[in-house]
């Protein structure tokens, strides 16, 4: 219905295989990057800042590490929290090494260590599959936890045992620490998401992303066109630790400030999965519809009786909501195993089609 | 490019003078899109006159004299487009044919032409052309454009596109080749035979159509300032290129305006390539609209209950508003709104869904359309129009201007065109347009052409009081009834056969007091209803003559004798008695010709006596039909068919009839 | 640029003549735990002929391609493909080599679409690295458009041009098996593997694809090595015929001398051993 | 969903925003309350939670609050996870909180580095950073009435005292956790100084109900004393253990988080003699409690099991609500003002005065040792003493012990000058 | 040089000095091993019969313990207590097959696997709802279980066996038994292993699909109630147990994910294995490697063996 597609045609092979083919979606696309970057920081106050969005960023740019691995690459991984923590502690490690290198650079190059164990971790994957690759990945989670809790040089020897964020600036702007305005710190994060997302979406579309979907629907086919199954899964290991390592390098620096091993746990992992599942598995907006769904539905959920005035214990809330999640998994991945990006496109299909059923 | 700075844009008199100045007043803009390899390939007026010109030295170095003729042998494709003006470039005359032709029909015409080059599409048609042999005596060197499946062929006479191209593009290495080439086109003139049409005619065999450019240019140029087109109109050319329209609209029209011309990829995408084109003018045949309209009423049966309402309260809401919208008359803000809010949710997806959210001007012609499927459209808001047109006239003859739209007239005379009806009531016309002769076929040329340039159409029709033509039926099929009163049957049958639950009519009516039918229902669509309704029926036949059945066609029949009853010309032949066939007309049976048109003189034999009961008044008649089943078994069926009277209206007067009409 | 002229030049570059062996396998075993699938067959395949190999359910037909483009490592024998001599490879160093093929059950990617899955094909002719692959730009994407234009030749060539983006899983067979056969025809390859390309066909979906299949032949000069139980078709096409029956060769020649042999016949009527 | 999502996104903003308005009037007294009652660690977190609760409740319902001020008290789950403790703290903070008590060694470590910016002061009352007592380079976080370090230091000194410490070898097990590993630095130090040997057992949260390798390994390891710094359902499954490879129960001492009723119940008979550290009294015989238990509990305004009133756990909420209670006081006392900020807040927990005498005014004499608040001591040289499972209570069986002020406060001081170090706009500050 | 010592002859020397310890440490090995074999005979049960690989075990062992124990503390006999928590393992798990199985047939592998999640989600939330989140302590007595222990002086030392660590083991084996029983004698028992093999055989035997995957469900609620009560014994009822359900993995893969001997088998070596060397080895790497160690076993195991310690050899077709 919203979309008026008569008369949009394409020339050229870039104009077809654009990212955003559809002029409507296009004007979409400028919309939400206009009120990213303009009107949010405008309106939003502190919390929404600090507690929904930044985290909502951070958490779709490792949903987005996670589907290319096990969406688009067809690896199931577990061991994104930890993938996640390497980043955070390279990065806290590098930043304190190197005080006075700006802080995004040591956020990206964190990205790099935690590529580096993501293919080490990744290499199992050439003989083990399914299930059994869970296995591998936890193998990953368990013992990556258990590093950044025994090699006390990861975090400076603090006798806390956590990583504290120091203080860093460039050009006169505070971007770190706790003195850094919400407002900084989120477009920073926005600004990384939105250019790796881009990147991913690139590569995705690309060779490289080829050679990963090929070796996910059908390896041996695949492996007779002449892809390597070593270096398309191993380079799916490694650019998805890499995104999920400077996710987690975002986590600690732009988020919150401080961190033990528990944010880097497997619950994180298992918060990472479903939310590339339930935002549809091989499809990069619904990483962040998953993520949204995920990170922003309990937010709501908890403040919702609040609004509508109700009393209920924090704990009774804290409960159900465990129950609704809960139930919405299951109730979502009934109507659309494949994701909210599925129902997605089901809905924007019938925009293009309406008023036709099909 | 002294030859286009000489002259204005109206002075020009031939085409390939008419690409010279597009290439250099719209030298960047584009001229011909095509689908190719997934995308638009698109070629500007100038690349397009790069194109031409390569061609058209190519054919001149392999002996292309001018005057000779080349046919052009396949679907709608940039490069036989070009072949069209490369070949008027140097003096040679284009002779579409029709790609579907099977090749004895395309030998006859490839021989009576006298063609001495062709240019084929692909393997398909260069197939064809090969196979005929030595049958074509003139046939010298054949030119193909998709390479595909060719490659093997030995033929000395068989050449690519490219080829031919490239030997143009050789010769071009000479400067003075360049400035002859543009100098010989500086000579047309508009006398000069521009190209000879074929028309397939009812009888015997093709004739063909000699058009000048002038007839040509003029016509072209007259419907452009009628319509006001201009180098911004796209449209989408996927008609064969055979035809006068095609030819006219993709070809004539597009070189004068300077418009754009895009060609789908391939007959099964039409459909996509329009919507992604979304033509500025869009011309089809009424069947076109009818399949149109069919698949979007099939695809909203399937849509989910509130949609269908939603659906359906806006296209009640259009029918009531949107043609009177349209045609700019005063409406009611309410109903404005409800229009705005249709147009969102319905309409504007509709015509985008069609690929006719920018279409400024549509035409259908070539038949009747039916008024409900032409008022759907209408009432989108799309401005579709009729038009009647004869390849011998350069297509124009009369036109609907805008605001004057009626469903059931083709409007009034196109520019420069007169019209007269003559006593039996055909229509003549007279037009800058109407063509040089037929090709090698005086007598024909004498008996369809008068001295004064006097056409004759072969149609019978009138205009009615507010000055629009209406076509009732071939000249030749029109009779009288005893009282004198104009019979056309075709015309009651097209009426009736608009119902959607009517597939089949027979009218009779000539030599008799009166008009009674033969009608047949449409099995499908009767049935659904029946269904509907919780009517069950185990044969054709139970449903014809089931009492309600009856009841609906009565409805229908009442309907067109209203309608008819306010055409003073047609109100003599209202219909005073039907019946319902037992069986449907068939093929097989020889009641219908291979194409489904009746073939009324067998009918009337093999049904004489309920011919005869319907005008004895009997109430019901008894026979036995003998049919052929599909598999070539024959047996026969037997049936008691009613026999109805239906109302008939007394002529109405003027005021009413204005009522009518709204 | 187009396949023709494409095609023509990957045939120059192997220097083997028309009619020559291309490829030569000599005295293969492959055994499974105890079953054998092949047992000590050599046969040759000629340049720019079209091959089959036929015989009864669990021949060891589709063993014999697995063998030939690397999937199977036999236990015996030694095969050599343009010249050169290999015993174990990866499948993806045969499709190096310009091994293509296409699989009995259709093995397409069935996330992706029609365009997506041919333009697979070419994985093995695209080289940019990952720094113009991040930014989709430049090189990365002059090579993808270089890509999509061979690509779209094949759509046009096989006439798939209306399910050019749909998602291959929602093709019906027949078509499927066309995009396959587009999959490998991206390739470019010396030497085409066919595996039943034809079954589960209707008589006119047969037709068109033994066309495709002679076109590929004739006009882009690949070797073909087809598996098909459809005798007819098999007649019709091949130029040499090789037959295997429990593993062994049975019988190898033109179509002709094929269908006179006797133990061929057998094998086909199920005559015991 | 992206557009949608922005709108929404907008629209709740604009909530936000909304709340912040018709927060703070005139005389209420905003006190948000992180708490757990949900999750592995709930069993802890309940008691405590309704400790503090109720206290607030009680003045509310018997004082008409503090000072004349309304206190409003909003609780906030966070389930004893960090990320979740900072978008409750987020989401409380400006609606004019005064204080914070993240109730999590890993909510504290997110919010100290918070407090300044937004000038609202975190009390981690006995846990958090342990540096934090060092009220100059921590001016806005309060650790009363002691640190993890004071507190092990007493339990040294309690070992020393039954037995002595030298030539002893002293066991550790401990949750994996920054919690657990907190004193680990003090006893590598403090090891060779009283010549007593370690021994380390890490029990890392998901091992936390299995634990028989451990403590074969504490079979192994043989240790004449073992400390625990454990938590939740790692007390229990701990306790039975060491029953189970039948080490003395007398000479296992737990930290003040692992000697609760909700630990020892499910062990009952199993974990006599067992000891374990606290520093908030046992029991209702405070008139405190009477009044907490006549006001809030037999009305019912409260979400207390009866039965638990008393515990230790919710003791010790109890606890925490009097010294933010005392802290209010003193900042109105401080300021003049009645609805106190969160500087304002700051100021009190620096001035505010525990004494004797006073604890006997608030009806709770000896509930617990007197804390002073100064400037440069966050910690108020509180005091512990060592309680024992008899089977089925906790007995008090010592008395105070105070910390090894003189150990304990040169490492304080490193460790706080370390913290401070990387973070240029700390160094800067300064108390008072 | 020193490290290869203390790593490849140091533990061997400590474990002949001390071989009462050893023996000590075998059998805490073996009971942790029981217990770890018992969650995987959950997952086995329900991915042989319907491919699920269920995540909802770990919940459903908290969950069936903290229903016998509320129950309890109602007031409700220990006794009638079980039955009604085996009774609400079999409402559970014919809820289960009705809201969510039955609308999931022939959905691929993962999704599955994450419904069991949302299912672990979902059961916590309504567990702490009904039953609270403080940890509770297991009525062993209650339910006739022995508590005492039982010395053994044997070379030079002592080996403590915990009787109710030894009851465990019986009631693991009981279970085994039993289970081999249902699923090689009875009429359910076949079709459930035919259903794992082929679908239409099973219904052929005259069984839905729909029942045998309440069936499984039921079994491993069973399992579940049982594990609980053991886990329960050992340390408490509470929330954080289900954390242990992820050991299960590990032990899967190493028996493989249909094979009821290999659950058993793979859970007494991770056991063992895991407790050998975090008492042996530990030390030289700080300590606490149980976590990641099953882990890093079932890795090693499966990068040389693909299908598992009872899986067939997985030969790949094209």
């Amino acid at each position: 219905m919203l979309y008026r597609e008569a008369g949009q045609f394409k020339t050229s092979y870039q104009a077809d295989q654009a990212a955003f083919p559809i002029f409507q979606d296009q004007l979409a696309v400028w919309a939400i990057l206009a009120v990213a970057f303009i009107g949010v920081p405008l309106v939003g106050n502190d919390f929404f800042l600090n507690s929904i969005m930044i985290p909502f960023l951070i958490f779709a740019l490792a949903s987005v590490g996670l589907n290319i691995l096990t969406g688009y690459a067809g690896q199931l991984s577990l061991g994104t929290g930890a993938f996640m923590g390497v980043g955070a502690y390279a990065c806290y490690k590098l930043t304190t090494i190197f005080p006075d290198v700006n802080i995004v650079i040591m956020i990206v190059a964190s990205g790099f260590f935690s590529a580096g164990i993501g293919m080490i971790f990744g290499l199992p994957s050439l003989r083990i599959k399914g299930f059994y690759l869970v296995v591998t990945t936890l193998a990953a989670q368990f013992f990556l936890e258990w590093c950044f809790i025994r090699i006390a040089w990861l975090y400076n020897y603090n006798p806390s045992g956590a990583i504290e964020v120091p203080q860093r600036e460039a050009f006169g702007v505070i971007l770190t620490g706790a003195s850094a305005t919400p407002v900084t710190r989120y477009l920073l994060v926005l600004s990384i998401v939105v250019v790796m997302t881009w990147i991913a979406f690139n590569i995705i579309r690309g060779r490289i992303g080829r050679s990963w979907m090929m070796i996910r629907d059908m390896d041996i086919a695949a492996e007779l066109m002449g892809v390597k199954p070593l270096n398309a899964k191993l380079s799916a290991f490694a650019v998805s630790s890499f995104y999920c390592g400077v996710a987690g390098a975002m986590m600690v620096f732009f988020w919150l400030g401080a961190a033990e091993v528990e944010s880097f746990d497997v619950n994180h992992s298992f918060l990472i999965l479903f939310m590339v599942i339930l935002g549809g598995l091989g499809s990069i907006k619904g990483a962040f519809m998953g993520a949204a769904f995920i990170w922003i539905l309990p937010i709501l959920i908890r403040a919702a009786p609040g609004w509508i005035g109700i009393e209920v214990q924090a704990a009774t809330v804290e409960h159900l909501n465990f129950m609704l999640i809960g139930g919405l998994i299951i109730f979502f991945l009934i109507i659309e195993p494949h994701g909210l990006a599925r129902l997605w496109s089901i809905g924007k299909q019938k925009l293009r089609v309406w008023p036709f059923p099909y | 490019m002294a030859v286009a700075e000489d002259r204005s844009a109206t002075g020009l008199s031939t085409f390939p003078q008419y690409l010279l100045l597009n290439a250099e007043r719209f030298g960047s803009r584009v001229a011909m899109r095509h689908k190719d390899f997934g995308i638009w390939q698109s070629w500007s007026w100038a690349e397009q006159l790069d194109q031409v010109r390569r061609f058209s030295l190519g054919l001149k170095q392999m002996g292309l004299k001018p005057g000779q003729k080349v046919a052009l042998i396949g679907a709608n494709r940039p490069r036989l487009y070009w072949t069209f003006c490369a070949v008027q470039a140097i003096g040679g005359v284009p002779v579409p044919l029709y790609s579907d032709s099977v090749a004895e029909e395309m030998a006859y015409v490839l021989e009576h032409a006298e063609a001495v080059f062709a240019v084929c599409q692909d393997q398909e048609q260069v197939d064809k052309v090969l196979s005929m042999g030595e049958a074509l005596t003139h046939l010298d060197q054949i030119i193909y454009d998709e390479p595909r499946g060719l490659r093997d062929y030995d033929q000395d006479h068989l050449h690519s596109f490219e080829q031919v191209q490239a030997m143009g593009r050789k010769a071009l290495e000479d400067p003075k080749v360049g400035e002859d080439w543009v100098a010989g086109i500086g000579k047309g003139k508009g006398g000069d035979l521009a190209v000879m049409l074929y028309t397939s005619g009812t009888t015997g065999r093709p004739k063909g159509v000699m058009l000048s450019y002038e007839n040509l240019v003029v016509s072209a140029r007259n419907a452009n300032a009628f319509d006001s087109f201009d180098q911004n109109e796209q449209v989408i050319a996927y008609l064969p290129i055979a035809w006068v329209g095609d030819h006219v609209f993709s070809y004539a029209q597009a070189y004068v305006a300077g418009y754009c011309v895009c060609c789908p990829e391939s007959a099964e995408t039409t459909d996509q390539d329009r919507r992604e084109i979304a033509p500025t003018y869009f011309f089809a045949p009424p069947r076109v609209f009818e399949t149109l309209l069919t698949a979007i009423l099939v695809r909203m049966e399937d849509a989910g209950r509130i949609k269908r309402a939603m659906f359906n309260y806006f296209m009640d809401h259009a029918r009531r508003v949107g043609e009177r919208i349209l045609n700019g008359e005063r409406v009611g803000v309410l109903d404005r709104l409800l229009n705005w809010f249709g147009e969102i949710l319905v309409y504007g997806p509709l015509k985008n869904r069609m690929g006719l959210t920018r279409m400024q001007v549509g035409y259908t012609a070539g038949e009747a359309i039916g008024p409900e499927i032409f008022r759907f459209y209408r009432s989108l808001g799309l401005n579709l129009k009729q038009l009647y047109g004869q390849t011998e006239a350069s297509v124009y003859v009369t036109a609907q201007p805008d605001g004057e739209i009626r469903p059931d007239t083709v409007g009034r005379p196109s520019p420069d065109v007169e019209i007269e009806i003559d006593k039996s009531g055909e229509v003549l016309y007279r037009s800058p347009g109407v063509f040089v002769g037929y090709y090698k076929n005086d007598e024909a040329t004498k008996s369809t052409k008068d001295k004064n340039g006097w056409v004759r159409t072969g149609d019978a029709g009138f205009f009615d009081h507010e000055g629009h033509l209406k076509i009732i039926d071939r000249a030749k099929d029109v009779g009288k009834m005893k009282d004198g009163s104009l019979f056309a049957p075709k015309y009651i049958e097209n009426k009736l056969k608009f119902f959607p639950n009517i597939k089949e009519v027979v009218a009779f009516g000539d030599e008799r007091d009166f008009c009674a039918v033969f009608l047949n229902i449409d099995l499908t669509s009767v049935g659904n209803w029946a269904e509907r309704n919780n009517i069950s029926y185990a044969s054709y036949q139970e449903l014809a003559s089931h009492p309600e059945v009856y009841a609906m066609m009565e409805e229908h029949v009442d309907q067109v004798n209203r309608d008819l009853s306010g055409e003073d010309m047609m109100a003599g032949s209202q219909i005073h008695r039907f019946l319902v066939l037992h069986k449907e007309l068939d093929a097989d049976d020889g009641e219908l010709t291979r194409t489904q048109k009746v073939r009324r003189s067998f009918i009337a034999e093999r049904y004489g006596e309920l011919i005869d009961a319907l005008y004895d008044g009997s109430e019901h008649k008894f026979v036995e039909t003998e049919v052929t089943f599909e598999d070539g078994r024959k047996g026969s069926i037997s049936a008691d068919v009613i026999i109805r009277d239906a109302k008939v209206y007394p002529v109405a007067e003027e005021a009413s009839r204005q009522e009518a009409a709204e | 640029m187009n396949v023709h002229s494409q095609a023509a030049a990957a045939q120059s570059d192997d220097g083997i003549a028309l009619g020559a062996d291309l490829l030569h396998v000599d005295n293969i075993s492959l055994s499974f735990g105890g079953v054998k699938a092949i047992q000590d067959v050599s046969f040759d395949i000629r340049k720019g002929e079209i091959r089959a190999i036929i015989g009864p359910n669990g021949a060891g037909k589709t063993s014999m391609l697995n063998v030939i483009n690397g999937f199977y490592h036999p236990q015996e024998g030694i095969i050599s493909f343009k010249g050169r001599e290999r015993r174990r490879m990866r499948p993806y160093e045969a499709a190096a080599q310009g091994i293509a093929r296409t699989f009995q059950n259709v093995a397409l990617f069935t996330g992706m679409t029609t365009l997506e899955n041919i333009m697979a094909g070419r994985s093995l002719k695209m080289h940019r690295n990952f720094f113009w692959q991040m930014l989709y730009r430049g090189p990365a994407l002059n090579e993808e458009m270089e890509h999509r234009r061979v690509v779209e030749e094949i759509i046009d060539f096989l006439e798939i041009e209306a399910i050019r983006k749909t998602p291959v899983g929602q093709l019906p067979y027949g078509l499927q098996k066309r995009v396959e056969l587009g999959r490998a025809l991206a390739m470019e390859p010396t030497l085409l593997l066919l595996d039943e390309p034809m079954a589960g066909m209707n008589l006119e979906e047969k037709e068109d694809m033994s066309r495709y299949v002679l076109d590929v032949n004739s006009q882009l000069g690949t070797t073909i090595a087809l598996i098909e139980h459809d005798m007819g078709v098999v007649m019709d096409l091949a130029d040499r015929v090789m037959v295997l029956d429990y593993g062994k060769k049975i019988a190898d020649g033109t179509p002709d001398e094929v269908q006179a042999n006797q133990a061929v016949i057998d094998a086909y009527l199920g005559v015991p051993h | 969903m992206l557009k949608k999502l922005a709108i929404g996104a907008a629209a709740l903003a604009m909530l936000g925003a909304a709340q912040v308005s018709t927060a703070q009037a005139e005389d209420t007294i905003f006190i948000p309350s992180l708490t757990y009652r949900t999750g592995p660690f709930s069993g802890g977190g309940t008691p405590f939670a309704n400790g503090f609760a109720d206290y607030m409740n009680m003045l509310n319902a018997r004082d008409g609050g503090i000072g004349g001020a309304k206190i409003v008290l909003e609780e906030c789950e966070t389930a004893y996870n960090a990320q979740k403790g900072v978008e409750c703290y987020e989401a409380t903070k400006g609606k004019g909180a005064l204080v914070y008590n993240p109730l999590s060694t890993g909510i504290t470590l997110q919010l100290i580095p918070k407090a300044p910016v937004d000038e609202i002061p975190v009390l981690s009352m006995g846990y958090g950073l342990s540096a934090a007592a060092v009220g100059e380079k921590f001016p806005w976080t309060f650790t009363y009435p002691t640190s993890y370090w004071s507190q092990m230091t007493s339990i040294l000194k309690y070992i020393d005292d039954n037995g002595g410490l030298s030539g002893k070898k002293i066991g550790f097990i401990y949750l994996d956790l920054g919690y657990g590993r907190e004193p680990i630095p003090l006893l590598e130090q403090l090891a060779p100084q009283m010549g007593f040997e370690l021994a380390m057992f890490p029990v890392a949260g998901k091992e936390m109900q299995n634990q028989s390798s451990h403590w074969l390994n504490v079979r192994k390891e043989n240790p004449d004393w073992m400390i625990m710094w454990g938590w939740g359902a790692m007390n229990p499954t701990a306790i039975k253990e060491a029953a189970k490879i039948r080490f003395p129960l007398d000479r296992f001492i737990g930290n003040w988080w692992s000697g609760a009723h909700a630990d020892l119940n499910p062990v009952g008979e199993a974990g006599k003699g067992y000891l374990a550290a606290n520093f908030s009294g046992i029991g209702t015989d405070f008139p405190a409690l009477q009044d907490v238990i006549k006001h809030v509990i037999e009305p019912g305004n409260t979400q207390t099991d009866p039965g638990d009133v008393g515990n230790v756990l919710y003791n010790r909420g109890l606890f925490n609500a009097v010294i933010v209670a005392e802290a209010v006081r003193a900042a109105q006392a401080a300021t003049g003002k009645v609805a106190v900020t969160g500087a304002d807040m700051r100021v009190g927990l620096e001035t505010f005065n525990l004494s004797e005498e006073r604890l006997a005014e608030l009806g709770l004499a000896g509930f617990t040792a007197p804390i002073q608040g100064s400037c440069a001591d966050h910690e108020g040289q509180g005091s512990i003493f060592i309680q024992q499972w008899n089977g089925s209570d906790w007995e008090r069986v010592s008395d105070l012990i105070t910390p090894m002020t003189d150990v304990v406060g040169p490492m304080l001081q490193a460790a706080a000058d370390q913290y401070v170090s990387d973070k240029p706009d700390w160094q800067t500050q300064t108390c008072g | 040089m020193g490290l290869l010592f203390d790593i490849f002859i140091n533990p061997f020397v400590e474990m002949a000095s001390g071989l009462d310890f050893l023996l000590q440490v075998l059998w805490e090995g073996f009971v942790s091993g029981t217990l770890y074999a018992l969650i995987a005979l959950g997952f086995v049960l329900i991915f042989k019969a319907s491919g699920v690989f269920n995540f909802a075990q770990g919940i459903m062992v908290v969950f069936a313990a903290l229903t016998l124990v509320g129950l309890h503390a109602l007031g409700i006999p220990a006794f009638l207590a079980l039955i009604l928590a085996v009774a609400i393992m079999a409402l559970l798990a014919v809820t289960v097959e009705r809201v969510v199985l039955r609308h999931l047939v022939n959905q691929p592998d993962i999704i599955l696997f994450m419904v069991t999640i949302g299912l672990t989600y979902f059961l916590i939330g309504f567990g702490e709802l009904v039953f609270g989140g403080d940890p509770k302590s297991m009525i062993t007595e209650e339910l006739g279980l022995p508590t005492g222990s039982t010395v053994f002086d044997v070379f030079d030392g002592i080996v403590i066996l915990q009787h109710l660590d030894v009851a465990a083991a019986v009631i693991s084996a009981i279970m085994v038994a039993g289970l081999a029983v249902f699923f090689n004698k009875t009429r359910i028992g076949r079709a459930l292993r035919a259903v794992a093999d082929d679908h239409q055989a099973a219904l052929s035997v005259g069984i839905s699909l729909n029942q045998i995957w309440a069936i499984v469900w039921f079994a491993a609620g069973i399992v579940a109630l049982t594990t609980g009560i053991m886990w329960g014994a050992k340390s408490d009822v509470s929330f954080a147990l289900q954390i242990v359900a992820l050991k299960a993995l590990p032990v899967l893969i190493l028996g493989g994910f249909t094979s009821i001997p290999g659950a058993i088998v793979g859970g007494l070596i991770i056991g063992m294995g895991e407790k050998l060397f975090e008492v042996y080895w530990g030390g030289l790497l700080g300590g606490g490697v149980e976590g990641w160690f099953a882990y890093v076993i079932a890795l090693i195991f499966l990068l040389f063996r693909p299908q598992g310690l009872f899986g067939e050899k997985i030969i790949e077709r094209v």
